[in-house]
Formats: structure tokens, C-alpha cells, sequence
């Protein structure tokens, strides 16, 4: 095994795939010769060539339904959007086409086309480029939303990303982007629609999407130096949403709590707290929490930006809240 | 070259529209119909030098190009009265007819995304060294939208084999092309792309198919897009339903058009050129409405798709 | 009072703010001469000329972006966007700018922006004329989301947007536009963010939106036939969402099911099941149930169209499922 | 015409942005920094017409705009340290910076609204008889964006008082203009929308500042929009942090290029012609320099915004 970051683990994803099949490539702006913003591609275009890994103009709506007509005819297009804020120019291209594609052609055609890039709030990077909008990819029928948190994941889902023929929503938060995790050299695969329990623990369960993730870990270290065992999961992909892992936890504890960075209304929170809240109502024995970051655009300042993302003794007390119910 | 092929083909088309637009009237169509009356000679001439592997993309006005391009007229009928029997099985409707098999890869109720698409065939073609082609059917009043800017700029920069068919049928709806543009000269729009750009006569069938074959030619030798400004008008209302003059067209206007019905001057043509008689006409005629009579009958008595199969195919593994 | 369509209703609100106001105007494909696809403009050309009565090109993106700043420069433009289909080419322009430009301007700019135009299920529209798209527009921060089911509420809240500052998102569904309701001569005004108690009982609580709301009433009827009173909300606005009316519902009833014709994930029926469990778990006396559309691009056939909908067996079933819990 | 004006303004956003850049380096800005450092002439020559009423929208590389517009260095400069102060205070950094109390409607961290924006002021100013314009300002990349062709048209149809200035520095982050059109003549790429489209050395203050000014004057006539193409190069690296060559520039064209530094060339113009002298010169550059030392202690010890303040003005009652 070796250690890994998380963009060197994806972009080993992406070259393993792209020697495999030939009938992958790549755009977006800059991820030519350039390697990409984040270094997605870096050293690919010297593999690859530049019908492979193509720079384009500043045409987010173009490109992308230009990959959705490559997806139906053969080839496997992946858009390398840079930062998700950018690709709601293509919204009406996603929703009206790439999402229903498929259904509308009885399954006729396939739509394997994959859009990664990043999301997330951290280093003033501001409102037009602090998006995560997982949300409305999820409200969707037709998507598959996946949000890795660590670099062996981020390698696994990318892999099974690239074999399958849905599209996929593949989002990459700024701040995970240079951690590092042990990645094995055999390859291997993680499907889709299975959450990892990432901490075990029996006193509550706490769901933390994307970059919460770390700062719920953070927090129920603290907690077990008190004794007190909280279960950690990470779904890891949005859609499919793997439900009955979460209801065999609050079988377990009896108690949510939902963090996410990102909007509270109509947010990944609020279906997670609807479904449990339906399916395992008497399970619980306090109500469902959720932790989000405020409800406002994104702003630059530090201090401000610190204020609208949960930070270490919000999450804290949230849980400490939950546990006094 | 077989002209009555052309002739077939055109005469087809306009069959099954009339079929269409009366089973509207009927009420056997429970959704939108936007018929391709008198544009014929476009969808035609291009198609006709298009293998299935060939990727055609349309629009809300995609009868006549999902029927040159090879879906029969049993399953647009089928279609369109909402059956299973149907291209898209009865989930499309008349803005969702999907034929991969014979390389119809969708037309689209949004304005816009077909060029695009077709963009992304050229690629596709490219990358994989198919010798296949995109082709983009839409009409001037996608050309405004940014959907024309950003395909056009990406197929002329790769050099894509791209096919771009504007029909220019004068109106969007009731807003006339002349108030959605200063620069109604689509040719000029689109060369300023860099892109070899033709103008023809869009009810003339060998114009086009004379111009879309060279077109096509360039695209398969690897010399890029091409752009066809199709100058055509619809002779029927912007869909079923609504008035074919409203407030924005005259009668002289469309009589006008009607005199150069793109089935009738052909016709003459090759009659008074000695191609053709009137006899392979009549018989002609009474083959294709035979077609579309037994294709109605079959579109009429189709089952209607099972409700229980109503979220399959969402995504790939069901 | 006159009996007025919930279409006639909206048109006299519009044209008498047009009156007032010379800096109104309106702009979308056909609202000119023509007087819209749905009637929404009839009869005001004339009256107010062709500036203020824009007809466009196809340039959903073109038209929004362009209205945005003509509302930060003292004008208040209204896109009626025919098919809220449509207005997914503006994402972009609605999530990135519209909705963030008071609050990146600490609200020295307004953006008094109304979006007006259909949504909904109904006459084998198909994938492309049927969405509703709310729950993305709830998500983000920033709009305001107006979602009418009857004449007198559509004319009531179009004045009270209208006249007020924020982004709005006015959506009118297919199948009420013909609808008639009394309409009152006298001005009105319906504020955001207060909800309608259309039906009052005492055994659940039922929230219904857009074309649920009438569906509901007639389940309710037939149960009222049983002695069983159902308490029916409408909350007219998703953005503000009137929760207390809701919490005090719950309060009285113990039980709450939310029907919306459009997708479960993360729409408006998970944000209301999230906020009730948080805030009223001790008043639940069963789970909390939803009913919603079929998780599915909506299908043109008519057997297909009626499946993806909730239906009247099915809305009965829902409400007696929840009884039965 | 008031020479020393148009010098003054395009040092003041040199030294604000040297100030800034290195301010970046010691790690003052918290987020991104793109400097207008070698395109000073084209604000400066535009904005010189515009009135606090004319309304400016602008792009990632804003900072000479919303200076150009008036805003104070201090403010800029502020809002780049994230400070309450800011223009936008300290909601916005580099690429938000509002300041619509002198027209300086916002920049925008997304290429291609400020295309649209600048049209709908336009708009407003012709529904209500303002006699003001609406200018944005983008570079070279947003024109191949379908923003680009949805904005140029409806201002061009509805011959609205909208002044489009394209900034062509060659490139777009590291892809060269070149490589992303194939029709590099951005005027007449313009003037296909039918409207008044000039190509102008962007490195030439009163070049630009009487092409702007003759399409203001054409705006505020009701002669529609015009579109100034300005030819011009950045002589730092696309964002501050990264390289100023990396693999798309050769040291020869910067050199090329900053030997036709903006600011020097007009001054030994000035000088040349004898319109002013060294000492002038010299006096202004001492004020300029002071005023922005002044601007850079003023924002440096502004205070932060105040954290409980985070969620307001999303809503116009808060
Ligand atoms: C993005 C979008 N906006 C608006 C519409 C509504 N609409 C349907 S057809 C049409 C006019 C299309 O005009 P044109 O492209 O010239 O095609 P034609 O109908 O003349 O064949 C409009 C505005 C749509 N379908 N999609
Ligand atoms: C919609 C969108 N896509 C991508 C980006 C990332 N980006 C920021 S600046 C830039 C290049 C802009 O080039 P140009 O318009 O020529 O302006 P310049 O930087 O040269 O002044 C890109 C691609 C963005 N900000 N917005
Ligand atoms: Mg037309
Ligand atoms: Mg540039």
C-alpha cells in the first residue's frame, strides 16, 4: 500500500481507465497540456494526446451537451468542470438531456458521461466558486451523485464510475483535496449506494456528508475521551442513497443527527431525516437533528466565511444537544 | 442518384402529416403535434446520403427527420397516440422520438440542445475514426440562442464532421426572424465561425441534397463542418391547434409558399425533364398512402404501454 | 365579487400594477401581440406598448441575465418563461447572480426580478413541458418561491410580489390555470410565508401542494363522509415556508403525511418531515409519510402520464395509511 | 480633454495593483487575485465618459473597472484584505466588488453575465428615457460563450445604449484565443449582430478613449450599442501565484508587449507632443503613490466584518 491523496488517487482512477478503453477522454478548460486547475490530468496529455484530454473554450453549456451527444454515440466523456459553480450554465443541458436520455430512449441509449470537479467552501475562494448544489443533481431522477471523503474512496467510486453507463455527478471538496489515505496497488472497485460506517458507536448516529465528515470524527474523538461511543457514517453517494445502512444505526442508537455543509432546505439532510423519520419512527427516541452551514451566498471575508461553515464547537454541541434530548 | 426515392421520401413524410394532423383534430393525439408541412425537401435531401450510423438530432419540428431518417411511419404514428408500439415506446410524444437502431438519436422539446449534440457525434466520430457523421436539424430561431454559438465554435475549432441544417422557415412561434436578429443573412452568421457555410433553397429537394451531399462529403474526408442555411416556410400552423395565420403571417405570404410546394415543383420537375412519368407518380402515391393508411391502423390499434413499467430505464441497469 | 380564472386573476394583478408602476415590464417568447402561450399578457400590449411588452428570441439565458440588470438599474422586469422547463438554460444566471446580488451588495442593490410561468403534470405535456423544479429553487437562498392553487390566491400574492424587492419565483400549474375562484374588486394583498388552513380537522394534518390541494380536498370530502375530519394545509409559499401553522397542526393532529406531485428526494415534503421531527417529534403519534410523484422523467403516453402522479385511489390510501399507523 | 486625467487614472490602478500583488505574496489576500496590470488604458478611456449613473459590469479582472468607475483604492483594496470597509464589505473579495452608489454594478466571478447585465441596464435606461448606458467589460474567453451571442443580439435588436468593451489579451487563462475560435477578428465577429463594432489598440489610452467616446455618444443618442474590440495584453500571470509564462507564452511576446506598456508610452507621448512635462509627471506619481499608501494602511488596519452579521441582506427586509 501506498499513501495517496486524494486528487493523485482519482487521477490513477482516471489513467488506469483511459489505457484500458480507449474510448474515454476528457475536457474542460486547462486540463490539456496545463493538467488541470487541481491537477486532475496532470502528466495525462503526454499519455494521451489531445483528443483525449481536450482544452476548450469557456463553454460550459457547450461542452457539456457536446459530451452528451459523444455518450450516445460510443464513446465515454468525462467533463472536468473545475468548480460546480461553473456548470449551471448547463443545468437545462443536465436536467432536460443528460438525465432523461436514457428513460426517454427505453433504455436504448446509454448516457455514460461523468462530470467531476470541485465543490466547497474553504480558502475565500467566494460566492462563484464555493458551490456544492448536490441537492438539486439529487432531487433529479436519472443521476448518480457521489461525494468521496477520503482518497481510497475517491479512487474505488471513480473506477466504478468509469465502468458504469450512468452519469454521474462526481464532486470533489476543495479542502479533502490534498489528504492522503493508503491506497492498494490491486485494483478494486466501490459500488455505488453503500455508506461506510466510519466510526462505531452506540449512544447516537451521525450522518456526515463530504467534508463534515473529518469534523464529526474530530468531535466523537473528543466524545470518547468522555466515554461516549457515537456512530459515524458517511454515505458517500447521494444518489443511490443507502438508506438502510443509516436505520440499522438508529435501530442501534436511537438518535440522528444530519451534518452537511451545505443549504439546509430540500438538502441531503432533510430526505435522510424524511426517510428515517418514516421507516424507523420507532426507532427514535429524540427528534432528528440536522447541522448545516447558514442559509446565505458565500461570502469571502475569513471571518465570515468561518461563520457560515459548522465549525468544531458547533458540531460539538450539536451532538451534545442531540445526546439531551 | 434516384429521384423518386427523393419523391418517395417527401411524399411520405407529408402523408403521414396529414394523418397526423387530422388524428390531432380527432383527438388521438394527447399531447403537442408540430407538423413539417412544406419543409419536406430538407430533411430529405440530407438524409438521404446518411447511413443508420450516420447520428441524426432534432427538435420539436422532428417528424420528417425521424421519418427520412428511417423510423417508419407506423412507429411516429405509434408514437405520437402515445403507444407501446411506438419509437420511443409511448414515452416521447412527437418532441421525444427516439430510433437509435437507424441512428435517430432523439429530437427535443427544448429549443437548442440538438446542435450540441450532433457536435458531440462529430466528436465521437473523430475520436473513434468512425467516417460517421453528426447532423443537427433546427430552425432560426434556435440560431439566437447560445446553444448555435458555442456548437458552431467547437465544431469549426476541432474540425468535427458536424452537419448543421438551419431551417430558416422565417418565424419562431409568431415572432418573426427578422425582429430576432439584425442579421438574417444565416450563411454570414455562421462562416463568421470559420466554417464552410452554403445557403440553398430549401423546398428545392436536389439543392439540398446537392448541397448536403458535399457537406457530408468534407465531414467523411475529415475537412470539417458545414453549415446549410435552408430558406423554407411551413405551410401549416407553428403546431396543431393554433391558427396558421395569426397575427403575424398574411395569406399572400403563404400562398406564395404553397405555389412553391417543395412535393408539387419537384414533381414538375422531373416531369417536364423527362425523369419521370406521371404513371410512377400515381403509383407512387398509392404506395405511400397505403403505407401510412396501414401504418394509422397499426399506430391506432397498438396497446397502450403497461403503467407498471412506468420507472424503467431511469438508469442503465433498469 | 366576480368569479375570475386563476389566469384572469394573475393578468389583473399584473395589469394593475402596470398602471401604477411605469417601471414594470414583461418579457418572454409570444407575451407581446400575441398575449403569451397561456394567456398571461392578453389585452396589455395594447395598453402598455411594446417596451413594456418585450417579445424575445429564444434566449431563455440571454433574457434572464439581461432582465437582472435591468433590476439593479431601477426597473422591475418580469420573465413570463412559458415552461419553467425552460429557464433551466438560466441557472447559471438565476443561482449565481439573481440570487446573490443583494446580499454581495450588502443590500444596497435590490433585485425586485419576478419569474412567472407554468409548471406541472398534466395533457401529455412530456419530459419537456411538465417539470416543476421548486425544491431547487427552495435550496438556495436568496429567492422567494409563490406557488398559488387558486384564483384568489394567485392574484393575492402576484400583487404582494409585485410589490416587493426579492427574486420571485411565481410558478402556476397546468391544471389550475382555468380554475375560477371568487376574486374581490377591492385591492389585496396575500403576504409570503402564510400559510392556508383550506380544510380543518382534527385526526392528521395534510399539507398539499400546488395541484395536490384540490386532490386532497376531495379525499377529504369522502372521508368526512366516514366522520373522519382531516385538517388541509396549503402553504402557498415554499420560500419563506410557513412552518408554525404547520407545527400547530401537527400539534393538534399527531399526524402529518405531505403530498406533492413532484420527486421525493430532497423536495419540499423532506423539508417539512425534517423541520416537524425536529421541532413537534413529541407531538407525532406516527411516522410521518409522504406521497409523491414517481421518481421518474415524466412520461408522454397518457396510462404512463396518469401513473406518475398521485392519484385519487392513492392520495385515499395515503391518508388512511396514515390513520392506521 | 483632460490629458493628465486619463494618466493619473491609469496610475492609480497600476500602483493599486502592484500594491496588491504584493500584498498577495505576503499572504495579506486570502483569496484569488487577478491584476489588470497592463490593460490600465482601456478602463481608464471608457470610464473617463461615464457618469456615476452609467452603470458598470464587469469580470474576474474587475479591479481597474470598479477604480476606473471611482471607486476609492482604499475600498478596493480593503475589500481584497476581506475588511468591512471593502466595496462590498468583505462579502465580495477580488471578483464581487460592488459599488453601485458610483455605478459600479459588480464584477462576477463567472465569465459572461456582466454581457447580459450591461444589456438590461441598457434596457432600464431606454424604458425610462435615463439617457445613461450600460458598459461591460470582459476579455477575449467570454466571447465564444453563448452569453456573448445572446447579449450582443438583444442589444443589437433593440438598439439599446450598451457599450461592449472586449478586452482580447490573447488568452484565457492558458488557452489562447487562437486556439479557441477560428475567427479571430473580433469586430467583425460583432458586426455580425448588426451592430457599430470598432477595433481599437487597447494599449492606447486616447485611441480607446475616442472610440468609447463616440460609442457613448451613439448610445446616449439612441444610435443603439457598440462593440469595442481592444487589442492588449496582461504583463502579469493570469491570477496572482501562478506563473506568468507557464507553457502558452514566450518571454519575447511579453517583452514585446510590455515595451508597449500603456502608462510609459502614453507619458512619452505627453512629453513628446508637449502637452506636460516631467514634472508633472513626477508630481503625480507622487500623489498617486500616496494616495494608494494611504488606501493600503487605511484597508490594512480596517476591521473585519462582523461575524454575526453573516446572514444579512440575503432578503431585501434583512
Ligand atoms: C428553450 C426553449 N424555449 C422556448 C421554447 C418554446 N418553443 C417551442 S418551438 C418555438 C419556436 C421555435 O422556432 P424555430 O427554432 O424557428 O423552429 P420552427 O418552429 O420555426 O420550426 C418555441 C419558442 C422551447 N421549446 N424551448
Ligand atoms: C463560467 C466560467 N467558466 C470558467 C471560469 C474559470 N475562469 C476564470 S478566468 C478564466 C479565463 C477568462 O479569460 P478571458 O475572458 O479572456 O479573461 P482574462 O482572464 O484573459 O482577462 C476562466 C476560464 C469562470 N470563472 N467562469
Ligand atoms: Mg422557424
Ligand atoms: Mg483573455
Amino acid at each position: 500500500m501506498r499513501e495517496l491523496t486524494f486528487t493523485a488517487a482519482a487521477r490513477e482512477a482516471l489513467t488506469e481507465e483511459m489505457a484500458r478503453d480507449p474510448s474515454i477522454f476528457v475536457v474542460g478548460e486547462g486540463i490539456g497540456q496545463r493538467g488541470g486547475n487541481f491537477n486532475t490530468t496532470s502528466g495525462l496529455y503526454d499519455l494521451y494526446g489531445p483528443m483525449r484530454l481536450r482544452d476548450t473554450p469557456i463553454v460550459e453549456r457547450g461542452f457539456i451537451g457536446m459530451c452528451t451527444g459523444a455518450a450516445m454515440t460510443g464513446t465515454r466523456p468525462i467533463v472536468d468542470f473545475m468548480f460546480v459553480d461553473f456548470i449551471l450554465d448547463a443545468m437545462g443541458e443536465l436536467i432536460n438531456q443528460v438525465a432523461k436520455i436514457q428513460y426517454m430512449s427505453s433504455g436504448r441509449l446509454k448516457m455514460p458521461l461523468i462530470l467531476r470537479g470541485s465543490i466547497g467552501i474553504t480558502g475565500a475562494s467566494a460566492t462563484h466558486h464555493s458551490g456544492s448544489y448536490f441537492p438539486m443533481f439529487v432531487n433529479i431522477p436519472g443521476f448518480r451523485v457521489v461525494v468521496p471523503t477520503n482518497a481510497y474512496d475517491a479512487k474505488g467510486l471513480f473506477k466504478t464510475a468509469l465502468r458504469g453507463d450512468d452519469p454521474v455527478i462526481f464532486l470533489e471538496h476543495k479542502s479533502l483535496l490534498n489528504s492522503k489515505a493508503q491506497v492498494p496497488e490491486e485494483e478494486y472497485f466501490i459500488p455505488f449506494g453503500q455508506a461506510a460506517v466510519v466510526r462505531e458507536g452506540s449512544a447516537a448516529t451521525v450522518v456526515a456528508v463530504g467534508s463534515m465528515v473529518r469534523k464529526a470524527l474530530e468531535a466523537c474523538d473528543a466524545l470518547a475521551a468522555e466515554g461516549i461511543a457515537i456512530e459515524v457514517i458517511d454515505p458517500r453517494t447521494l444518489a443511490p442513497l443507502d438508506i438502510p445502512t443509516i436505520l440499522a444505526s438508529v435501530h442501534k442508537t436511537g438518535r440522528l443527527l444530519i451534518m452537511d455543509e451545505t443549504f439546509q432546505p430540500c438538502g441531503i439532510g432533510a430526505e435522510i431525516a424524511a426517510q428515517v423519520v418514516a421507516q424507523g419512527f420507532d426507532d427514535l427516541d429524540a427528534p432528528i437533528m440536522r447541522l448545516n452551514g447558514v442559509y446565505t451566498p458565500t461570502p469571502y471575508s475569513p471571518p465570515l466565511e468561518a461563520a457560515v461553515i459548522p465549525n468544531p464547537t458547533q458540531v460539538l454541541q450539536a451532538i451534545r444537544d442531540l445526546l439531551a434530548e | 442518384m434516384n429521384y423518386l426515392a427523393l419523391y418517395r421520401q417527401m411524399l411520405e413524410i407529408r402523408r403521414t402529416e396529414e394523418h397526423l394532423a387530422k388524428a390531432h383534430q380527432a383527438g388521438m393525439i394527447p399531447g403537442a403535434c408540430h407538423t413539417y408541412v412544406g419543409q419536406e425537401a430538407i430533411a430529405t435531401g440530407v438524409c438521404a446520403h446518411l447511413t443508420h450510423d450516420d447520428a441524426v438530432f432534432s427538435t420539436h419540428r422532428g417528424h420528417g427527420h425521424a421519418l427520412a431518417k428511417g423510423v417508419p411511419p407506423r412507429e411516429v404514428m405509434a408514437e405520437l397516440f402515445g403507444r407501446v408500439t411506438g419509437c420511443s415506446r409511448g414515452r416521447g410524444g412527437s418532441m421525444h422520438l427516439f430510433a437509435p437502431e437507424v441512428g435517430m438519436m432523439g429530437t427535443s422539446g427544448i429549443v437548442g440542445p440538438c446542435i450540441l449534440q450532433a457536435t458531440g457525434a462529430g466528436y465521437s466520430a473523430r475520436l473513434l475514426n468512425k467516417g460517421t457523421v453528426g447532423v443537427a436539424f433546427f430552425g432560426d430561431g434556435a440560431s439566437n440562442n447560445g446553444a448555435f454559438h458555442e456548437g458552431l465554435n467547437l465544431a469549426a475549432i476541432w474540425d468535427l464532421p458536424v452537419i448543421f441544417v438551419c431551417e430558416n422557415n422565417l418565424y419562431a412561434t409568431e415572432v418573426p426572424f427578422s425582429y430576432a436578429t439584425r442579421n438574417t443573412d444565416m450563411a454570414e452568421r455562421a462562416s463568421t465561425y470559420g466554417m464552410n457555410a452554403v445557403s440553398v433553397d430549401g423546398n428545392d429537394v436536389l439543392a439540398v441534397y446537392a448541397a448536403a451531399g458535399e457537406g457530408i462529403r468534407r465531414a467523411r474526408a475529415g475537412e470539417g463542418p458545414t453549415f446549410l442555411d435552408c430558406k423554407t416556410y411551413r405551410t401549416r400552423a407553428h403546431a396543431e391547434g393554433m391558427p396558421s395565420l395569426g397575427t403575424y403571417r398574411t395569406q399572400e405570404e403563404l400562398d406564395a409558399w404553397k405555389a412553391r410546394d417543395p412535393i408539387t415543383t419537384y414533381r414538375a420537375h422531373l416531369v417536364s425533364e423527362g425523369i419521370a412519368s406521371e404513371d410512377e407518380f400515381a403509383q407512387i402515391e398509392r404506395e405511400v398512402v397505403a403505407m401510412v393508411e396501414e401504418s394509422f391502423e397499426f399506430a391506432k390499434s397498438s396497446p397502450y404501454p403497461d403503467p407498471a413499467t412506468v420507472a424503467e430505464h431511469v438508469y442503465s441497469d433498469g
